[in-house]
């Protein structure tokens, strides 16, 4: 059976892309947000995943308001980028898994989760840019992906509870999976950060280090806010947490904390990282 | 604040549900379509045809002509669709920001600044 | 509060609309079938409801493999028809009723359903032939409609019980409603059939009949049956069996047959229609 | 039967499951297509062109040239999606039925009213 290698969640904005583009890493205002990220390729180069299932959002991509759907689950063979209309430099393709994506689809409706299922996805700066962080330096991408969708764009959002139980049931499935693969789990957005209305530029550092803390030690407490607390608690755009729910959710069993790192701003956005170790899976050890 | 009926109670905050939807739709559908480098040219060269041609009402059409972001909300647009749109212009989020909470650019990026002691 | 008057269960084939453009209603092989609709038009007269709730499947009118969802439920003002690749008459459009759509999607994603929001979808013959065989003559349809599509597509279908879950859950909604509409619940699809492989023709009278009284008195016992075993009993296409799972799941309290008949065949499929009155409704008395 | 690699364990009976659908996908795109009257002119118009625009595999590709509903479904092919292609030749699912049962027309609707009984 695959096995669960751990669980990166991390930030995404579409400003980092230009960063990345302009070599910015060592600014004075990236700095502090890129220095985060050589951990978390020390520990990718040890636990070597092949595939990883991610959780974020489509930012109106794919998917508009003629046919909105709440849970959607790629089974592309390939996965192509696309600028989103800023014209920021376009990523390569990352390839799929659809023999996993399958899997998962199977397992995910014969557990009553209503998903749409996308043999057809592009990928947005939610994936691509959390990639680029993880894998710099251009070539191809060293894995797979499993891209699955949550509607951040349209309320009634999906509850945190209703994105746990998804998660759950995704990793259910990878460890159910026919496979010797090694999958590391993602799920990106947040952490607080509001874009549109008079409180935009919201931000609530003590909401974000709790729901950090939360995520490692006890992520069933996020549960009980419903998708309106976290817009009151974290920022319109802050319910994005929810993907990082979903990918907790999905890491078995006992887990420690690899790394972790929190900046704001970047753009509007408070940046946070947060790796996982599954330590029931039978993983290196660190030198 | 947003361009739906009910009251969220969550201040300055505008949700985005069924009710501003319906209204947005016109005016998302547009700018959806600026994912696309070859729709946000067609805008670029004839912005009253492009406009015309996804059917914005009246007030849609105005908060384009302004690009006053407030007013696009107003107007049932939806933040993330209007990035895209703001995109053609080289505007980023801290500009939308900025425009919204009527602060010059430097200020409210001192207040994220702030945000994060 | 909205008052649900009953539920029609009707088999659709596109056939259907062929037969009423060329009058064909009386010949010998359409007769047993149009001769059922009469007494559901009379029970119509009687309970006069304002807008439907229509369960019903997608033939790949709307959607694609590209992004196919297993449930999708309609929010646009108007539904346009099409001929779907045949040729056939295309039928009115049927107004929508956003309201009651958008109190229906909020309910079912607070009761945790995936679904997909539609403020675009086209509808196919699964819907306009059975408004055409309700309100016959042609003219605007005197109905507004809440499409709910179902995958029957591309497996994994969801299963009965959860189709029938998704029935209460739109049930509760549309009682929920504040609104003094009355509200017709409509499932349409089955009875058994097959168009594909060498079972190709495939009818089970017995099981179709089992169903049909079950749907009155004991609409639960459907829901041990998995989608496959659907595909066993009623044919590959007869899952929309579902539709019907649906639309009883969505009809409160205790319901009186009103009406059935049931003819093999129509086209390939065993044709059947069940009308069921909801006794809890203030509603007139039969003449 | 079915173009899956998993047997369901029902005789005779295609399912259309994840294998069926990567394998169909081009296929299928190409039927989908048919439901709009100006693409079924384009493919009556020129067979060859509407089918190397989708990208049907060889197998897909002789299957179409053939009107073989049971190669169709062999390379794919998703029932519902033929159906509109079968629709292009006036032909209807009793059509459809008889072609993989091996039986006339007539045959096939005779078994359909003896089910009946
Ligand atoms: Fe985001
Ligand atoms: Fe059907």
């Amino acid at each position: 059976m695959a096995t669960i290698v751990g669980t990166i969640m991390t930030s995404h904005v579409p400003a980092i892309g230009g960063a990345i583009a302009k070599g910015r890493q060592s600014d004075p205002y990236w700095k502090p947000f890129f220095d985060g990220y050589p951990p978390v390729r020390a520990w990718l180069d040890r636990v070597k995943p092949d595939v990883a299932v991610a959780f974020f959002q489509d930012h109106g991509l794919n998917f508009f308001l003629d046919k909105l759907p709440t849970f959607a689950v790629g089974a592309a063979p390939e996965y192509p980028n696309a600028d989103e209309g800023w014209g920021i430099p376009t990523l390569k393709p990352v390839k799929g898994d659809p023999a996993l994506s399958w899997h998962i689809i199977n397992t995910l409706v014969a557990d009553e989760f209503d998903i749409t299922m996308c043999q057809q996805m592009q990928i947005d700066h939610a994936l691509s840019l959390p990639l680029a962080l993880l894998w710099p330096g251009g070539g191809d991408w060293p894995i797979r992906v499993v891209p699955i969708t949550m509607n951040h764009v349209q309320h009634p959002l999906p509850s945190p509870k209703r994105s746990w139980k998804l998660g759950e049931s995704v990793g259910r499935a990878v460890q159910s999976w026919d496979s010797d693969a090694r999958v590391l789990v993602l799920g990106t957005g947040g952490l607080s950060h509001q874009l549109d209305g008079e409180r935009a530029g919201f931000i609530n550092k003590p909401f974000d280090l709790m729901c950090m803390d939360a995520l490692v030690n006890d992520p069933q407490k996020l549960t009980r806010y419903s998708a309106l607390d976290l817009v009151r608690e974290a920022g319109a755009q802050g319910t994005e947490l929810m993907a990082w729910i979903a990918a907790r959710g999905a890491t078995p069993g006992r887990v420690t904390k690899v790394h972790s790192n929190y900046h704001v701003p970047i753009s509007n956005t408070a940046a946070g990282l947060l790796v996982l170790q599954n330590e029931d899976a039978a993983l290196p050890k660190a030198a | 604040m947003g361009a739906g009926k009910k009251d969220y109670g969550i201040p300055g905050t505008p949700i985005f549900d069924g009710d501003a939807a319906q209204k947005g739709y016109a005016l998302n559908a547009m700018c959806y379509s600026f994912n696309s480098a070859e729709n946000r040219e067609a805008f670029k060269r004839d912005e009253d045809a492009y406009c015309a041609k996804f059917g914005l009402s009246p007030e849609q059409r105005a908060a384009i002509a302004n690009r006053n972001v407030q007013q696009l909300i107003a107007a049932g647009g939806n933040i993330y669709y209007l990035a895209k749109f703001a995109g053609i212009f080289g505007l980023d989020v801290q500009d939308v920001g900025a425009q919204q909470t009527g602060m010059t650019k430097e200020a409210f990026k001192a207040k994220l600044v702030e945000a994060g002691r």
